[in-house]
């Protein structure tokens, strides 16, 4: 399971991805206090549960391929966080640094663009409006 | 002579945040001529959701979890849906 | 102080460096248990400790250039440190996530190339010797 | 006319890691003559240390903690570093 409601522990996650494999590169998405120039206070991340298990597993799949001596640990949040909460969070490891940046990296641009997760951020006046990354100014 | 099927078939479509939003309901069960495919589907929801007549194109869509093309045929039982911009992360 | 003879702390480290600020990527080097085919059991960091301070202030006044919103956070340990043990860890964070993988990666890439530490491998032959990346097979 | 001055200066060598180990100590200070560069002072190492004899060139210097290339003069006080390639990280 790749998401979970609870608060991402990435203490918890580096013990769980951390041999001795030489290199370890941890991304994390952090509730901004903006997007955009506007403020924000909270967001609501939903997602199509049972296709987002898919498709993270696919993407996974995908990258083991493609950096056959990376490991991968993903976590996503769902539900209400708060402004500096952690929504995602990926771990790479292994024996090369380039390789555990690489697949860190290749691996928080897939989900964004393909696994079903969708935000809704609240501004102060008590406004909410759903993400649209392709309308991003 | 290929023999004509006049059955229908049934599909569920699922909707999520925005469209979820829009349309007011999370799912809705929809009868299809045999052959239809997921465009098909779009079309007919178009004509009953005024919010997707305003789309200039079908948004990506997923049949039993998995991303297709609008040419794809459904079939009895699947699970569609039609899937606003992802924004994870 | 970038040196410390203590345990790398990576979760008071994200603490320190996790702000609102959209993306973080946390890079470690880990002891690996081998090491160009060799068996290893600990290696020893050494620094020339006044340079290595300075040297480090100097890579990130310069990363700070380059990348204008990120932030860095460097900490290296010397000292003996066993198979399995975090030798270095660099936080960057960044409203953008490419910046924030760019410079984690320049920071490191950096720290290894031009800060005077050096380290001693210790094999299970009781055996040892200092590692020189100009001479790697 | 550039008045030629005879006094020498002092400066301290130090070595660390592979370096160290070879020449067996973590520290000496060396004299030289005015407008000694650091190509000099490794000159002068190489004849009293066997293993840098076997360097086909100087090995990165640094001159009060900073990276300098051998034809940096060299002031009285001056601390003074030949450094074995770097394996930080």
């Amino acid at each position: 399971m790749f998401m979970t409601d609870a608060p991402l522990d990435l203490a918890a996650l580096l013990e769980e991805a951390r041999p001795s494999d030489g290199a370890l590169c941890l991304f994390v998405g952090v509730v901004r206090n903006q997007n955009d120039g506007r403020p924000t206070t909270a967001i609501v991340y939903e997602a199509y549960g049972s296709m987002a298990e898919e498709q993270i597993e696919r993407i996974l799949g995908g990258l083991a391929r493609e950096f056959p001596s990376a490991r991968l640990v993903v976590r996503h949040r769902l539900g209400r966080l708060s402004v500096g909460d952690a929504s995602v969070a990926i771990v790479a490891t292994s024996p090369h640094r380039a390789e555990a940046f690489a697949a860190c990296r290749a691996a928080i641009d897939r989900i964004k663009t393909t696994v079903p997760i969708w935000k809704k951020e609240f501004h102060p006046d008590g406004s909410s409006d759903w993400v649209d990354p392709t309308k991003m100014s | 002579m290929k023999r004509l099927d006049l059955r229908g078939m049934r599909v569920q479509v699922l909707y999520f945040a925005a469209f979820r939003d829009a349309v007011g309901r999370e799912t809705q069960t929809e009868e299809l001529g045999e052959n239809a495919t997921v465009a098909d589907l779009w079309d007919r929801l178009v004509l009953q959701v005024p919010f997707f007549g305003r789309f200039p194109a079908m948004p990506p869509a997923a049949v039993n979890r998995e991303y297709v093309e609008g040419d794809t045929a459904l079939r009895d039982g699947d699970e569609v849906a039609f899937l606003p911009p992802v924004a994870g992360g």
